[in-house]
């Protein structure tokens, strides 16, 4: 199994989510974050005093899959995320070794839907 | 002879039309994106000012100086030369002639302002200034001095425009339409995110109808009975409006909504104000409650059929609710409340009031309309109105002001 | 006659009290969760519109209306027939008679949106908009017409009752107790979150308080000294209410917080109102100091025995203030102060205002509780007054009204 | 002799200047960080409610009570002693003597609380209270008693200040750079964030602008021609001072910030206070324009090179821009607007009454530096004035008031 | 050692930390998120144009422990979680490979308590 | 490749991005949690009910990197972050199996920077 964490831009979160309905993975956990990468931030000014500014607000996405599917999610969030501009975001991939599903306890994959 | 209580009531009346310029800030704010509430705020904000500076050098004189012609005031108020602290009792026989100005700069500066419903998100805001002072200097000055200025054409031909149907209303609400069409609709539209903060929405209505009280009982020039009707017709419109949408979002979406419920607010109030100083509380309701209804349908079937972005439904509401209570004067407008009103069709059996009525809307509503458009053409040809799309992207906040509104950490 | 002056007060005290309701909202809405504010706004904005209509068409002519034995007005001002621009000598010689009635409309709105504080985060709204109408008509109307109704049996019984501690404060905190048992507490109750956003309620604070100059105020129906003293006294005893419960905060709480500060200041506000034109300033004090502490000793220790879900303290505060504050007209009243009033104990040495003023209280609070627990029964057992309990949990705001206040994202 | 419609707008008036303290805890509460915007809220309303106490207590009675040697006015008028519901012709002849004293209230509880922005975010709760207090004792009185007190030596020595610029901005803004080199620097000073909630900010800035019609428009105590010309001027110059400071932003910081233009809006009406009833339209927006300018100037260049932390610029903006306000009385004022008022130097060609304003200046900054000074190192040692840096750290909400403003969660 | 992320109802956070605490597992990570779950969202309403809503407030809490304290620290938010609703939420199990305290550089287990 | 996540001060955020910058890790993740440690909460009071606060506002810090680069980032999140006091927080090292930029598609380190 995987765990799957996206970094996006804000206003591409409607299309991700959708393309990854298409794949039929529903089922995901979205916050919001700070990111700093290679799309400059922009420098703030509050009562003429220049802030550097570094840090863009993000989405970020979280998906537990079975490992077989991540390319699939990958292809997905990559069609829904792709502008072709810097600041597009990242994809990273990690193990994970169990998910419990509170309601019924069912553990391993069958947790996972 | 100035007194001292029609004094004290257009002082207050003129802070509290001052104060719907920040209500609208607020209520235009709330409902765009989170990255674009700093770039509502310094339009409407600037607009005041800008406008206002306007006003007072030439502005004020093109609408209330002596008339020229029927169409234009001329220059001999300009730099507020001959307004003074004596009373000008062409229009307010009681009050001070610099009360008068201050009073009539409030709606000034907040007309402009309501346009920015049409364009919000996505128009620079340098453009965004001058469009502001050449269409005071165009549009609002000559139509106020129709409508309202001794010698103006339509007020002559007999036109009642208690406290600016036409004058703010139409004439915002087809400067929008106008906006919304040159300007174009927002990247990703309609899927242009849901209000960002409702609170912030609801705190700019409220103080929108509270202003509206000065806006409207201020509009009488004198504190008695007029004044007092003035804001028993805006009271009840708001609230009739109020329910009509909260009962058709009721029936057609399935639920009441806050947003719902304040739109109709805004267009009970939009659609009362020509008629607020000339009709009964009974018509108030009326005029009210079907303000709400055929706002309802403008937002909600009309603009979705005809694809325009109308981003905050500034010609929605305000052209909409505007165009409807100008023509519900003509229906309910009674001497018996207003010695200086004229009978509406309901009470006189006759429809001269409302086609003097009719011919007003359709006069304004096309000069309006006509001179925005070729203003924003002009102006898009020149320097461009619109952000770049990616300023678009990450927000007018950041790229045209360099703040955000809202830290995230911290 | 009319008078300018008391006009123009008696105009903008309505607008000032209109405010209330709004400020109310965002008081309310502050301390709730995140996932309940636009419910609770709502409800408030409702009320105006739903309980004003009302009024309108037939409340006020049920609290004001000629007298039918003492206990209604009877229809003749029904559709605000007779009701017209100029003055009603029975209750105010000097304003337009339509002026009085929307005056007298801002405190009938305001009263049931009161009670809200009581079941918050868990009332349906459509039941609630059928309480609020009804609750007007069988609880509100009548009182307002004993206590302030020429020919109202307690009126001439000889009750002091200024601007409303018995017919607002007193009734509407009696029902928001029957309220409280009738709806049951909170899902979770009492770990129910802590409120979501304190600058609204501060907000909210500031906009009660401000309104509440014309509560108060404009209750004098004219401009001058009556108005002067009802101003001072208002605004003396918010303060003293504000410093009793920051300082019992500190004492026993270790910390003087916000919300004390803010619930001392609405405490001394409501304690003031029945007396704010009958007492001098340093009587003032000491009634907001009082009630500042009585509200604390009922919010901290009565509820939290008792266990009863006032989810905002609509009783703890307004229903404990009111109380207090009738009382304290018939201690420190001073004809000296206000001709039309009364001496009570302090100055008379006679305990008769005292008594009459504890009769009043007895009255009102008997019927206020006893009719509302029967109405939310009945109500409850009709339609239903709670929503389920997934609604509870999801929010009001989703489930009452597919809206979010705030978007997390964007 | 009482006049209705002169209270009505010194009521109103009163009642605007009390909403500019909750409006500067907005202005104030948005600008800092998150954990401690409540900190701010509690010491702007706890300034209104402590120092309103002894304002009735003993204050008004040392400004305005009979006069003794031209420095301070005794203690026939503590307690109300003597201030009752009839004019005092000395200060007021058409409004009861109470009024007059409450209007003056408003104005004592705002100056303290104009000073918080200069300690923001480190200072003690409790410390700041007994500041407020003493300094509204042995500051505030005795300047307002020397400059607006019938007999005080600088009103018979013909300093003009119309509505506060010395007695309040210039005595606010010389006693937050006292403090701001008493306190110290907050932690990590310069980064110390940027400004938490501009939304908070806006709605501070409208609150204050509208209030500010009654602070300066209700200095006239009489409602008609000088508090029109107060009105009148008040909107230019904050129209004047904001695109001041746009300009200013745009051409030297690149971009127009809604930061900068609040901050242009504020040193304009602050600037103008003193000159409101003294001088002419044009004149106001010359003033409202060079007080931008002089305070962007200020705030951005002399603050950071002199390096004190004067957290949100009460001294930059409120000392600044109240000195040449006052200073520019001597330039502009023109009994042609005002009778009771003085002719400058650009219209008498005189530079005497710019000289007899310098001195009002250089007396009341001297005074009010030293001994805000002198109190705050006294209280320093004796209770101490700044928070644990480790609750400095955490916030001021959580550690002295055990509140949040905001929940994260719910 | 492992990383558990837990997805939750925002108002099982008091209950969850409690049966945490019970089992002695005191430090945690709290965040707010969105999730797309099972349990469907609710559609919005807009100026009556319906938006339909698919995330959902909830609540995500971290904890990095001992690998044989995970049964307890799972027992312990199924505990506090549980109310046998769909949107009752899920726990995802990671592997951790450090873990440093920053104040006295510790490393490994001993940095986790 | 690793992927780390830390939990600090708030207001330590600045000087630790400062801190990273100068190993020249300048791209990261930036999110606002709550932290429950052994730093005591601050307990709450409304309307004179006291509410046991045990939350603290923190921010966390996620950086994916190459394995070798871990002892270096990890030095100047301590160097940023470090005060002495208790509630300085935390630092997790967790596996990542792999990492894709969007805008170029590359996967694995390259993808990193
Ligand atoms: N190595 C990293 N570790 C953690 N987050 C990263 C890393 N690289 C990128 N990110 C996140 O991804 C976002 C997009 O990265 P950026 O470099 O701007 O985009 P692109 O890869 O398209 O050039 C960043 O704002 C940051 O939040
Ligand atoms: N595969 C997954 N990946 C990421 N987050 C998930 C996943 N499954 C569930 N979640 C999170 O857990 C929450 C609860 O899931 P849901 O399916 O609604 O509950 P239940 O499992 O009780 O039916 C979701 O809202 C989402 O935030
Ligand atoms: N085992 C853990 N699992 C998850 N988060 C933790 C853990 N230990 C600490 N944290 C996070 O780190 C923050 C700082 O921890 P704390 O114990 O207060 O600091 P210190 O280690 O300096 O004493 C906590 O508030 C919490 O957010």
């Amino acid at each position: 199994m995987k765990y799957i964490i996206a970094v996006i831009q804000p206003d591409r979160l409607e299309s991700v989510v959708e393309a990854l309905s298409e794949e039929k993975l529903d089922l995901m956990t979205v916050s919001e974050v700070l990111g700093r990468g290679r799309q400059k931030g922009v420098a703030e000014v509050y009562r003429s005093h220049v802030q550097p500014g570094s840090l863009l607000r993000k989405v970020k996405i979280e998906i537990a899959l079975q490992a077989d599917k991540v390319p699939q999610a990958i292809d997905a969030i990559k069609r829904g995320a792709y502008t072709g501009n810097i600041g597009d975001g990242k994809i990273f991939v990690l193990d994970l070794s169990d998910c419990i599903r509170i309601r019924t306890g069912e553990t391993g994959e069958s947790a996972l839907a | 002879m100035i007194d001292s209580g029609d004094t004290a009531w257009i002082v207050i009346s003129s802070a509290l039309v001052l104060l719907m310029t920040p209500g609208l800030a607020f209520f235009y704010g709330g409902l765009v994106r989170r990255k674009n509430i700093l770039s509502v705020f310094m339009q409407c904000l600037m607009a005041v000012c800008v406008v206002g500076l306007q006003w007072v050098l030439f502005g004020y004189s093109l609408a209330f100086g002596p008339d020229h012609g029927g169409v234009i005031g001329g220059l001999s108020f300009a730099g507020l030369n001959n307004v003074g602290l004596l009373p000008n009792a062409d229009y307010a026989a009681t009050i001070p002639h610099l009360l008068f100005m201050v009073f009539q700069m409030m709606f000034a500066v907040i007309t402009p302002a309501l346009i920015i419903g049409a364009f919000a998100e996505r128009m620079k805001f340098s453009a965004f200034l001058v469009f502001a002072v050449l269409w005071a200097t165009i549009v609002y000055d000559p139509l106020a001095h129709w409508v309202w200025g001794v010698g103006g054409f339509l007020r002559d031909y007999g036109a009642l425009d208690f406290a600016g149907g036409t004058v703010v209303h139409i004439s915002a609400g087809m400067a929008a339409l106008a906006a919304a069409l040159v300007v174009g609709k927002r990247k990703g539209y309609p899927e242009t995110g849901t209000p960002h903060n409702l609170a912030l929405v609801v705190l700019g209505a409220a103080l929108l109808w509270f202003g509206w009280f000065g806006f409207n009982g201020g509009s009488a020039l004198s504190s008695g009975a007029i004044s007092t009707l003035a804001f028993v017709t805006t009271q009840l419109a708001a609230m009739a409006g109020a329910i009509a949408w909260v009962v058709l979002d009721w029936v057609l979406a399935k639920r009441p909504t806050t947003l719902g419920l304040l739109s109709g607010l805004i267009a009970g109030l939009a659609a009362v104000t020509p008629a607020s100083g000339y009709v009964g509380p009974m018509a108030a309701l009326a005029i009210g409650a079907i303000a709400g209804a055929l706002c309802y349908i403008s937002v909600m079937f009309v603009k979705s059929r005809l694809q325009y972005d109308d981003s905050l439904d500034a010609f929605g509401i305000h052209g909409v609710a505007g165009t409807w209570g100008t023509l519900a004067v003509g229906l309910w407008a009674s001497v018996a409340f207003n010695p200086n009103g004229a009978d509406g069709l309901f009470l006189s059996g006759a429809a001269h009031q409302l086609l003097v009525q009719f011919v007003a809307i359709v006069v304004v509503s096309a000069y309006s309309f006509v001179l925005s458009f070729a203003l924003l053409k002009l102006l898009d040809k020149f320097m461009g109105l619109r952000v770049s799309p990616d300023h678009e992207l990450i927000g007018l906040d950041l790229t045209q002001h360099k703040e955000s509104a809202y830290t995230f950490l911290g």
